[in-house]
């Protein structure tokens, strides 16, 4: 028999976007039973390393305004974000800086006690609202801890989940593994949201936590949810070398120069008014063409770079301001910014596709929302400014929890639960994959499906090389590698490290397919073979369907409100 | 069996003083000597609840402590109680907050402004007064 | 327009250990159990090649990876910020993404679990109840108008007051203050330095109204007073929380030192 | 009693010992030590009422002071209810128990009844 949980808001995932949806669940009704639910401890998510800020306009007095801050998402997006959202989005931004505020979020503060911005790429304004450099995990500490107000909000802390459940419809439950324990539960309950974040462990050369991967998108395009503009990954300018972890852009909007082999600072060539503040796509291209014609240097590890120079700002600046990029270049790199410029070349960073949703992050499906970076309600179109993200999931987090609260207290009568589904699930799990056998190494298929990934579709793109590069996934696809040799039930994670794998191989070719199909270079997606935007054959959104044979591909029309698309230049 | 079970370092925790540095085996001799000084206290007051019975019981206890051994024990009560009284004027201002530093923006790599140098000297000094007392007690106790 | 300057070594440059490049197999022991199981505590060895830069997170990634799948191991940021990898390395406890296999100067490594945690598998613990002594310490700003307003702006604060209780607030929560505190070590029901840190953390804080109803929890006999100041808290917290510093002046209130 | 009550008085009985013990101590030394603890002198010591109401107030400050510092040592070595209940009350009961003693010596030797 089934172990069975029943509850009234399911929220996947403990980041930003999950711990605010919980809240504001909570604040709409305190009867709501609302489980968090998370592979990780909560407050473990990858969110806490967030460093450089969140973007909103907290002073229209000193000359910012909404429409500024809108207009630079627009052109960041490459125009293809849809434009109400990010009106939605700016729209809702300064109350929730104040909100977190409020709520003990230790801002960086001006000296006259207000809260202090920094500059960012891609902006006008400085409105990175800022907390030193961490501020991610500043958000999630003051999102957690709130969280503790609240009794209704129960955590449940390494459940690993698998699968969504609906009846076609509407929104039935979800099944998930403790992994203490590593028995199999279902979750029944009225609405979810789903808030499992981004999916840049695809990637080898990753800024991102080793946990995430894709399971949550693919939970929903399994379930028959569509992925939208999985294309477009965002490469940051600056991961030092060799882990990936990331150097802010704070670290440029302070001031810091990017140079090449002859000292020179290129960006001049490529953005001459923004220099190193130009959009991360355009910035990451920079470093590469560099890079590809030999201007590059060379790092220990054989990998070529360029380098990140501070000396400038001097010990007082980068103390103050930027002491986690200080800690972290000492720590796995060895070299102290104050004196000795850094090492660092573009790297997987965040992912702009996610899974298809309106305006309020509802999903095709009734009941379900999707909220944070596995949500795609097209704010960021083609390429994510820097600041964005965050702010993107505390909106969003906001809404979702309200609406699904809303929802909920509507009280829809429940469909009858699909039980058959869990029987389905279960024999996937443990018949496919748990007592599966093989003699493949899944860490090797994982390192190499990564390793394609990175070399097939990073910075800039081709025809063959996409091509090449789906076809060596499917491949590796097909080989035997669904087993796991660890047979204990408690906390195991050679387990859900396959489960992940198994994901990652689905959102993969996703992503490739995506790019395959978009023949022109818009932000964040550069083809080399079509370098130009083609507003004609390509203004508008991939949705990849699953299906059992072949994924299906299919377009979205995109929101233009205000902007009309003009050629971007920084 | 449930303490193994949380994985508790136990009694071993507590008594072993060797990691974390100095202000560990502070901890561990403040314990330790107030525990002694407990211990000669409650002899103490037995040791001169004799007088009651007359100059004949007290000398006999007199005879009693007036060996090398006691005289070793009333040297180490010296010295814990030196060591208990210095330290435990450190660790009562240090508990209201005085002399642990002043939060402020810890810079990589980070070290904790509470086990400052002041703190350290101040166990030294304990340990050094400690010391002196019980090599003056000692040559007075074995001078007679 | 920047010049390379050639990097010079600066006097406080907390440098790799150049001689480390010679380090290139270790040793590392792995305490392996799994009490629900019934298994007690053993030991696996593994040899590890390993790099100057390789962390101790690299060298138990990769036994699982290419030796032993079946090693359980919690991890997540792999950069210090998440506190998930705390264990006791070489005996001290220590977040493993965060240690350096050349800052042991040593060529065994031996990892287990967190003491005063109960263990879970291997070098994974049991968090419930750092957690919920982290919520009974109520970690949230009290105050009645916590919730904005459409007008509402900032509750001022200078740099100077944020100073008073940011550095508290970097801890990660990772648990190595409470698996080095010697109180921990005996008594199970030691709020612990990180929750009474973490009272003082909004304590500090000068938008907090809450000060009187967290110091009527940590007044309790297994609060605040179990705190003898040892400063292992301090001398093992990998954020300079200085949890020991925290919890002094906490009590500074108690005793009516501070206002 | 709250714990911040109790912990105020640990540390204040150990603030009053300090200041007497070292009155207690140094009267050993005004004398030669040996001296010091001639049966006579401690007798006269004992007749002179502000030093006898001097040793029974360090007897109560110590008491107190050392038997909750034993209390809290034990509290802290294992949990529970009625255990932590024996602790309290048994240190209570110590503490009694020696003053008691202690101030028959006092009494006693005081008041000349040996
Ligand atoms: C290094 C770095 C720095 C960044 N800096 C900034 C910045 O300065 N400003 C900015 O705006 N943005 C920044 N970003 C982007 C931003 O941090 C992320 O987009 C954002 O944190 C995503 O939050 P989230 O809530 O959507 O998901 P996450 O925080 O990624 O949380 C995902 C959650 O889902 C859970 N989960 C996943 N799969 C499962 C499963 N199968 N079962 C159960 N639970 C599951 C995880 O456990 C986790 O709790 C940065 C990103 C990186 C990588
Ligand atoms: C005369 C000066 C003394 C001072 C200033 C002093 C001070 C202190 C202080 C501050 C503590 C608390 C330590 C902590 O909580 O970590 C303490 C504990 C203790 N004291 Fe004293 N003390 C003195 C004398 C004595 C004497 C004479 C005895 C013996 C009867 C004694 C027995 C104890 C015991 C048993 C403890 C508990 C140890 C612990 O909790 O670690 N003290 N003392
Ligand atoms: S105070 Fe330091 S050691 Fe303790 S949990 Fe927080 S970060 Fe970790
Ligand atoms: S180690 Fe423990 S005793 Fe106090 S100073 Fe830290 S909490
Ligand atoms: S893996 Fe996040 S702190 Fe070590």
């Amino acid at each position: 028999m089934v172990n069975s949980i029943e509850l009234d808001l399911l929220i996947v995932g403990s980041g930003l976007a999950g711990l605010r949806a919980a809240i504001q669940a909570a604040k709409v009704s305190s009867k709501l039973k609302i489980g968090v639910i998370s592979k990780l401890q909560v407050m473990r998510s990858h969110s806490v390393s967030a460093e450089g800020g969140t973007a909103a306009v907290l002073y229209p007095e000193d000359g910012d305004s909404l429409e500024s801050h809108v207009y630079d998402t627009v052109k960041g997006s490459d125009f293809l974000g849809d434009q109400d959202v990010i009106e939605r989005l700016v729209q809702e931004m300064p109350s929730e800086i104040y909100q977190l505020e409020h709520w003990g979020m230790p801002w960086s503060r001006r000296e006259d006690g207000r809260i202090g911005q920094r500059p960012f790429g891609g902006y006008s304004f400085s409105r990175a609202t800022y907390a030193q450099d961490k501020v991610g995990f500043y958000e999630m500490q003051t999102l957690y801890d709130t969280c503790q107000k609240f009794d209704n909000i129960e955590f449940y802390n390494e459940w690993f989940v698998t699968s969504v459940i609906h009846d076609g419809q509407s929104f039935c439950g979800i099944t998930a593994i403790e992994l203490s324990s590593g028995n199999f539960y279902t979750f029944k309950a009225k609405a979810l949201i789903i808030a499992t974040g981004g999916a840049g462990r695809v990637y080898s050369f990753s800024t991102y936590s080793l946990s995430s991967t894709p399971d949550g998108l693919d939970m929903a395009y399994r379930a028959g949810m569509a992925l939208k503009d999985m294309e477009f990954v965002q490469f940051h300018p600056t991961g030092i070398l060799p882990s990936g972890i990331l150097i802010t852009e704070a670290a440029r909007g302070e001031g810091g120069y990017l140079i090449n082999k002859d000292g020179e600072r290129f960006m001049k060539k490529y953005a001459p008014n923004k220099l190193e503040l130009a959009s991360r796509d355009v910035v990451s291209r920079a470093m590469m063409t560099e890079i590809n014609e030999g201007r590059g240097f060379k790092n220990e590890t054989g990998v070529e770079c360029l380098k990140l120079d501070l000396t400038h700002l001097g010990k007082e600046v980068i103390i103050g301001k930027l002491p986690a990029i200080r800690e972290i270049s000492l720590k796995f790199n060895g070299v102290d910014p104050v004196t000795e410029p850094i090492d660092v070349r573009p790297v997987c960073h965040y992912m702009m596709g996610g899974i298809h949703t309106n305006i309020d992050g509802a999903t095709e499906i009734q009941g379900i929302w999707a909220a944070g970076e596995a949500a795609c309600n097209s704010v960021h179109g083609a390429n994510r400014l820097g600041a964005n993200s965050t702010s993107e999931c505390l909106v969003w987090g906001k809404i979702t929890g309200e609406q699904a609260a809303k929802y909920i207290l509507e009280g829809k009568s429940q469909p009858p639960f699909p039980m058959h589904l869990i029987a389905t699930e279960e024999k996937r799990i443990y018949d496919g994959i748990f007592r599966g056998s093989g003699s493949v190494n899944p860490y090797e298929v994982r390192q190499e499906l990564t390793d394609i990934m990175n070399s097939k579709a990073y910075v800039y793109r081709t025809e063959n090389n996409l091509v090449e590069g789906l076809k060596q996934v499917r491949q590796l696809h097909q080989k035997t590698w669904k087993h796991v040799d660890d047979k204990a039930k408690e906390y195991n994670t050679n387990f859900s490290n396959v489960m992940e794998l198994d994901s990652m191989f689905r959102v993969a070719e996703v992503i490739l397919m995506g790019a395959i199909a978009r023949k022109e270079s818009r932000g964040a997606h550069a083809r080399v073979d079509y370098p130009d935007r083609d507003d004609k054959n390509f203004l508008h959104h991939t949705l990849v369907y699953y299906d059992t044979k072949e994924p299906v591909l299919k377009t979205h029309p995109v929101t233009i409100t205000k902007y009309q698309p003009v050629e971007r230049k920084y | 069996m449930a303490e193994r079970l949380s994985n508790r370092e136990g009694i071993k925790g507590m008594a072993n003083p060797t990691r974390y540095g100095i202000e560990r085996v502070a901890y561990w001799l403040q314990r330790l000597t107030g525990l002694g000084l407990l211990a000669y206290l409650i002899g103490h007051i037995f040791e001169t609840s004799t007088i009651v019975h007359g100059k004949v019981a007290w000398d006999k206890m007199l005879e009693f402590t007036q060996t090398p051994q006691g005289h070793i024990i009333l040297t180490l009560v010296i010295g814990m109680c030196v060591f208990h009284t210095a330290n435990g004027i450190r660790v009562m201002l240090g508990h209201g907050g005085i002399g642990v530093g002043k939060p402020g923006q810890p810079e990589y790599p980070y070290k904790a402004a509470s086990l400052n140098y002041k703190q350290r000297l101040c166990i030294w000094v304990s340990i050094g007064l400690a010391a002196l007392a019980m090599m003056y007690g000692a040559s007075v106790l074995f001078g007679d | 327009m920047a010049v390379v300057t050639a990097p010079k070594p600066s006097e406080e440059l907390i440098s790799i250990d150049k001689t480390s490049d010679q380090l290139d197999t270790i040793t590392l022991r792995i305490a392996r159990s799994n009490p629900a199981a019934g298994h007690e505590t053993t030991y696996s060895e593994f040899k590890v090649p390993v790099k100057k830069w390789t962390t101790v997170l690299e060298t138990i990634l990769y036994v699982k990876q290419n030796l032993d799948h079946a090693v359980a191991v919690r991890y997540s940021c792999r950069q210090a910020s998440c506190g998930s990898c705390g264990m006791k390395i070489n005996g001290k406890p220590s977040l493993a993404c965060y240690t350096r296999v050349s800052e042991l100067h040593s060529n065994v490594i031996t990892v287990e679990p967190m003491n005063n945690f109960p263990i879970i598998r291997d070098l994974a613990v049991d968090f419930k109840q750092l957690i919920s002594n982290h919520k009974k310490i109520k970690p949230f700003i009290i105050r009645e108008d916590s919730e904005v307003t459409p007008e509402s702006k900032e509750f001022i604060q200078t740099p100077k007051d944020v100073e008073k209780y940011l550095q508290f607030s970097y801890c990660i929560k990772c648990g190595l203050c409470n698996a080095a505190c010697p109180t921990m070590a005996t008594d199970t029901s030691f709020i612990g330095p990180q929750g009474l840190a973490q009272a003082y953390r909004y304590v500090a804080d000068n938008r907090d109204k809450g000060k009187e109803d967290r110091l009527k929890i940590v007044d309790d006999s297994h609060g605040i007073w179990r705190c003898h100041f040892a400063g292992s808290c301090s001398h093992v917290c990998p954020k300079g929380v200085d949890p020991a510093m925290a919890i002094q002046l906490l009590r500074g209130y108690l005793l009516g030192f501070q206002k | 009693m709250r714990e911040s009550i109790i912990m105020k008085i640990h540390y204040g009985t150990a603030l009053g010992a300090v200041v007497l013990v070292a009155v207690h101590i140094l009267m050993r030394m005004t004398q030669n030590f040996g001296q010091s603890l001639q049966y006579q002198n401690v007798i006269a010591n004992y007749h002179f009422l502000p030093y006898a109401l001097m040793l029974e107030s360090i007897l109560i400050l110590l008491s107190v002071h050392g038997f909750n510092g034993l209390r809290v040592i034990l509290l802290e070595l294992k949990q529970g209810s009625s255990y932590e209940k024996m602790v309290n009350y048994g240190s209570i009961a110590s503490m009694a128990i020696l003053i008691a003693y202690g101030s028959r010596t006092i009494l006693m030797a005081g008041m000349g009844m040996s």
